[in-house]
């Protein structure tokens, strides 16, 4: 199964949690990122995320060959939702599994850092009175 | 004249009004063909916010543009 | 529902990831320690927990409370089995849900490590050769 | 003369071969009745690693003995 998916469909995050079993690791992390009903004061009704598939899936999966490199994991794996999530639904999800629970730790926060500062994916809130914002965002780092 | 596919997202989808499109252009590095589009439709993003990519891979302003190729120039990131 | 929780019955993940919804919550971090297959490079065969239910307990609440107070949560929960656990059974499983995701981690390992230090739980590997250790420990800290 | 329940956790419950007992002790404090057991049942854990708690709380181990009390003596803690 591929390590990191762009995914139009709900999270299952049942199944990718099950995806983390291994029997030499004693530490999972789970980082779920979830669509708040605010944002920057505001209510919010939806959010709607673009994304660049093919460019975004090779993201994540060198993100997280480079979380592999600097820690000592037995599974780093997640997804990104795209298309309209309702307030609740899960936008990204990341799991990390390790022997320990610092290195599962800091993978995975630092995992979602990567995702945030690089993953071409794009996020528009829908607010309450159904006026539409385009996140303000990041630039992309160029990798040259 | 390249043959090219351009894909836009976000803020430059709504500004162009299409998800893609193919075009022929005199434009012969991504820094060109960028400001032949901005000037034509209007784009607001300026240069430095965007990074450009060309079949799937991040390149240089001055990457040069092949018959075939697509263009995708990225607007600020915002996932997670 | 309580919010800290000894238990001997097999941890349903699952139902206590669901506890952790909340409209608010932006960013979801979850720990499970795993029973894993070998231990200071020996291998295990199955692991053995005692706690003194009441207390720990009580310690469980107290570090969650702590913790909300040096964060801003939404939701911080979790439970720790006792008994018999094989190779892959969660032995521990805390959540945290916060507005932002920095807060979500920062919490989740602190309420790990103050776990780790002073919930009164004891653990026992069973060997491959049948033969067994009891962890050697922190000291609980003294509450005074 | 307090009539006690002590409970036994770990190295403790293997050495002393009980989950918990009741007994009547001339001891005053938590730590004469520590040394009590530990000399009686051979208890190989020294004070300075253990905690003491009566009634569910942690207390010094000077805390005077009550009857009815329930006093535990808890080991280095290994949870997680």
């Amino acid at each position: 199964m591929d390590d990191f998916v762009i995914t139009d469909l709900p999270i299952d995050v049942g199944a990718w949690r099950r995806r983390l079993d291994h029997p030499q690791a004693g530490g999972l992390v789970v980082f779920e990122g979830v669509v708040r009903d605010h944002h920057q004061g505001r209510a919010v009704h939806h959010l709607d995320y673009q994304g660049y598939a093919p460019l975004a899936v090779r993201t994540g999966l060198e993100i997280l060959t480079e979380a592999r490199g600097r820690w000592s994991l037995h599974n780093a794996i997640g997804c990104h939702r795209v298309g309209h999530l309702a307030i609740g639904e899960a936008a990204v999800w990341i799991g990390v599994a390790a022997a320990h629970r610092a290195e599962a730790f800091a993978a995975c926060a630092w995992i979602m850092d990567a995702i945030k500062a690089r993953l071409p994916v794009w996020k528009r809130d829908t607010w309450a009175d159904g006026s539409t914002t385009w996140s303000h965002g990041t630039p992309p780092e160029p990798q040259e | 004249m390249p043959d090219l596919t351009v894909l836009y997202f976000a803020h430059l989808r709504d500004q162009r009004g299409l998800d893609s499109e193919r075009l022929v252009t005199v434009a012969g590095t991504a820094r060109e063909l960028y400001r032949e589009l901005a000037q034509r439709h209007a784009l607001s993003l300026p240069e430095k916010s965007l990074i450009v990519a060309i079949n799937e891979q991040m390149v240089r302003w001055d990457a040069p543009l092949g018959d075939g190729d697509t263009v995708v120039f990225l607007p600020p990131v915002s996932g997670g």
